[in-house]
């Protein structure tokens, strides 16, 4: 009784803890300070849990080796792991842990339901009930997650689309619901119900993910955190673990929102995400025809009129984190300033491949935090600089937005960059931005092109400047 | 003890509260607060040890293995993920290569 | 029913719902929200009549029949002055005299 | 079993649509349905309760006939009152609906208490003495608000503060813990000390409340709300009521919030609030010399400058609220736009006594929401404004507030009435403010006093006007 409370206690605390930590991290100035919160009320809560008065974890004890084992293993390899990875695939290692959680969660369910088949009594329908919808969340969030890590690392290349694909989803998933209902309604539960039942959810999420492209899969990586949310608070239910509820739950209802606003942010509603791949409706068929011609600008005549400007607004968008110029380009913008040019920099919410991409790269590479704009900020001041860099940006630039109803991304807020007096563009080559249309600004009258690498391009700015 | 209409309670406020206490976050921490709530869910470390510890057999103890490595996973690469996020929203200016983990 | 733990976690979900649903009002709304709140806290007219119900003897009938009548008459104030302010911020254009209610 | 399920659901929806009702309150868009709907639970839930199983309400029970009686007199009496006040004494009117939530609250604790003290089987330490936590609450919030309601309502005038008066309440406050404590581990519990307990608690409310000056009254009635919201609340754990538990906590809670907003937005602590009256510090010690004089200008001459202006902005404080000139000043505004004048009116957030005290008049007027502009918006537009109609404001445009540290409103941020071309102050004489300070702006050089009733005032404005 006495440890209980305590235990109890404990998990009370966390998950206050948990809530005023995400409250914190929805804040740029105490966010550092909610996840440090939010860590130490883990370490806590599970350091608490080796004291739980029903489980059997004397020392020597098979269980506690092999717990001990299992933690010590699971936690080096994603220490590991996510302190190596580069900043540009995070993404994909937030997948790869949350997937992980699903899988976690499953696979609680999954011991209980085997108990269950062993003839071991339950706990009552609706425990065996909610005990068969966390494994179901858990499973399709673990095995999509592992898709969208996959994808996001270049593991598998193409978006897959099988003959029929939404059919045969609709099929998966009443399956999975039958099989869900044997499980459920069961007694004793069928051992070979159980494996067929995990089999069949983990096929669907990876079935569900298969057709979703690469650059959706920030949305969809949230939408299944959302749900890795919910199926832990349903495993909370069955082990009667309150932290477990509570923390489960706010993650779940915080993550849908999370997930409309990254949706809302994209201009791509969530159904069309999952539903429908990115360009295939739309795109050529919307293309006009497009006026002027692409003309070319050497570095070293950019650097001049950088250098003579009064005011460079630099817009960096995907293909800027894909040459990591970042670093290169706090040095432009370094030279530019003690030749008393006014550089800033303006982002839109959705360039790069993740919300905060573009923010998350300049910070690091230690822009000021008070050059860098938004959306809202910037376009103002577009029509009184002098010139626009716009680097490995395409679609977050491209006028078509606000002006042709009838292709993919109108709609789209977009920045300005074509009120500048000149736009500067860098780029490789004719390559199109992710939704994969035509831009009209490369055809501007005011526009030059800048071929080239982005980190190589800016590289040459730098160089040109520094000889003025 | 927490169950019926007191866990239903329980769901209907978390979910009430979880909804209500990101409504404001602005679009650059998206993806930290996507991946800080990734962190908050793996107190299913909790569970996954429960589980673990009341075991019995080579099959329990198995998925219960299984369960508790990928919830500290969660856990952990959760929480490490989050701060290197979170530290570049630091203000203080950094030096400009050489970052840790960066390439 | 609501007893012990789960009465805890109640009470602080509560409080966090609580404390962030209004977390983003305008000034010019606070006089109504306060009012509006104060309808909601006019639910005190279940408890009263739970306990009315249950009360036996003159004395209890007595603090009963208070206890529902002010109960009652927090819902109804409530709601009527609640809706009577936020009438006032409904966007159409009134007449601009002979106002029901004002001098 | 399956009408209390019933019950049990109703009580549930009941919970989560007050949270929706509320959340949409907190928008001027949803703000009406949000209370409709709260309104429609509310009804749902006390008709429900009728059937709940353990009260004995048969047809005939003089405890059903007395029932009816007191919710049929409750409610007639609130709903005409609620229906005739004039919107500005609303105040007031939440002060005493609030306090009758509390007093009901209170009430309830007090039968649960008689019945103990009968001899009646309790339900535990814990619950004795959360009826005694929501009973003192809820026994201050009711006396407490009935001051409150008084002040306001002129019945009672002055502001009284007894010799050692924070001694006085401190000795109170500190009798009925005592009291509490006895009342709450009795077994069986004293009917005097009950007795005694409930004086001692209503006493302290009104001591607390009378030295606070009537316009601090808002901020006061809203915290006397959030604490009839945790005497609900408590009274709910004990009668077991979630619908009481959740509604009450959340007024609870959303409750302080709002005090500490409202208090923030007049720019006092709420400990001043409560233990020191306004004025009564710095006031007269930090006056300065005022250089210049006030310069009276006739109503004609105040016509013939608006209506030739070409942007007008109308500051409207207190004192138009006194004279009921909203809807003067509506008419003035019309006939100025006719003539092509530029009309806009700028709201300081606590103009007036109470918050959005000049937006609900001036939206009962039929101003258009889109002309009325609060602080940050209108302040940049005062330079460029020809004349600034200052009607029955004072400390909201008073520039000490910007100067003066040593002013009690230093820091206050205040209508920049003082820039614009021309200022015409309408009030009756030399009265002061709520602050009781001088008001600098009046003896500026381009300030022009034009004394009277402000209803009367505006009336020979828009004489003025039409004569043109
Ligand atoms: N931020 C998010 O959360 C998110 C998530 C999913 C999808 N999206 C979508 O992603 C798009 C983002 O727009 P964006 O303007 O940032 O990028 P974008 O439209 O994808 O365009 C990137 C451009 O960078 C160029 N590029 C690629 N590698 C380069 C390199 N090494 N050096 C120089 N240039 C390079 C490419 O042209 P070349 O091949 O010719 O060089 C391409 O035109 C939006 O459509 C958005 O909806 C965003
Ligand atoms: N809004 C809130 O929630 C709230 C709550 C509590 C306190 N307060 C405080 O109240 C003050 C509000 O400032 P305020 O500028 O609106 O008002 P104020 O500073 O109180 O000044 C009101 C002025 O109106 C004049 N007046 C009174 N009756 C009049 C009538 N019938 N016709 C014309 N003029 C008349 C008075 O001067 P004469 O006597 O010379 O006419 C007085 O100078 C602030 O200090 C604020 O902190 C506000």
């Amino acid at each position: 009784m006495g440890i209980s409370i305590v235990i109890d206690a404990v998990y009370f605390v966390t998950a206050a803890v948990f809530i005023i930590g995400l409250k914190q991290m929805s804040s740029p100035v105490t966010a550092h300070r909610g996840i440090v919160w939010a860590g130490i009320a883990m370490v806590v809560a599970s350091l608490a849990t080796f004291g739980a008065p029903d489980i059997k974890l004397d020392i020597g004890s098979i269980n506690l080796q092999l717990m001990l084992v299992a933690i010590i293993l699971g936690s080096a390899v994603a220490y590991i792991t996510a302190k190596r990875v580069a900043m540009t695939d995070m993404p994909q290692m937030i997948a790869m842990y949350n997937g992980m959680g699903g899988g976690a969660a499953a696979a609680i369910a999954a011991v209980e339901l085997v108990k269950l088949s062993a003839g071991a009594e339950g706990h009552g329908l609706t425990v065996q009930v909610l005990a068969v919808l966390g494994a179901v969340i858990g499973a399709i969030s673990f095995s999509g997650s592992a898709v969208a890590f996959a994808k996001l690392q270049g593991i598998m290349k193409k978006t897959m689309r099988l003959p029929m694909h939404q059919i045969m989803n609709i099929g998966l998933f009443l399956a999975v619901c039958v099989f869900g209902y044997l499980v459920a309604t069961g007694h004793p539960v069928s051992f070979n119900h159980v494996i067929i039942f995990f089999i069949l959810a983990l096929v669907l999420g990876v079935m569900v993910t298969l057709p979703i492209g690469g650059a959706d899969m920030p949305v969809v990586i949230s939408l299944f955190n959302a749900l890795t949310g919910l199926a832990v608070a349903f495993e909370g239910f069955v082990l009667n673990n309150a932290a477990m509820i509570i923390a489960g739950t706010v993650v779940g209802s915080s993550g849908t929102l999370l997930t409309q606003l990254m949706a809302k942010a994209m201009n791509r509603p969530i159904s069309n995400v999952l539903f429908s791949s990115f360009g295939s409706d739309g795109g050529a068929a919307a293309e006009e025809e497009i006026e002027g011609s692409m003309k070319e600008i050497q570095a070293n005549d950019a650097a001049i009129m950088m250098a003579y400007a009064q005011k460079v607004i630099i817009v960096p968008g995907y293909g800027m984190a894909v040459a990591q110029a970042q670093h290169k380009l706090k040095e432009l913008e370094d030279l530019l300033e003690a030749r008393g040019v006014d550089v800033k920099y303006a982002i839109h919410p959705v360039a790069g491949r993740m919300p905060g991409h573009m923010n998350v790269l300049l910070a690091e590479a230690g822009v000021d935090y008070d050059n860098i704009l938004d959306l809202e900020e910037v376009n103002p001041e577009f029509p009184t600089a002098d010139v626009a860099l716009v680097i490995g940006a395409n679609d977050v630039v491209n006028p078509v937005a606000r002006s042709n109803p009838e292709s993919p991304i109108y709609g789209m807020p977009i920045l300005d960059a074509d009120k500048a007096q000149n736009v500067i563009v860098i780029k490789r080559g004719k390559g199109a931005g992710f939704s994969g249309i035509e831009n009209h600004l490369f055809y501007a009258d005011n526009t030059r092109m800048l071929y080239g690498d982005g980190q190589k391009a800016v590289s040459e700015l730098i160089a040109g400047v520094k000889q003025l | 003890m927490i169950e019926g209409l007191p866990a239903l309670y329980i769901f209907m406020l978390s979910a009430f509260t979880g909804y209500e206490v990101i409504s404001r976050v602005p679009v650059i921490l998206h993806t930290p607060l996507m991946s800080g709530s990734n962190f908050v869910h793996g107190i299913v470390l909790v569970g996954a040890m429960i589980v673990m510890g009341q075991a019995e057999g080579v099959l329990e103890l198995s998925i219960g293995f299984i369960a508790v490595a990928m919830a500290a996973g969660n856990a952990v690469g959760g929480y490490v993920a989050t701060v290197r996020m979170l530290e570049m929203f630091q203000h203080k200016p950094k030096p400009s290569a050489g970052q840790e983990g960066a390439q």
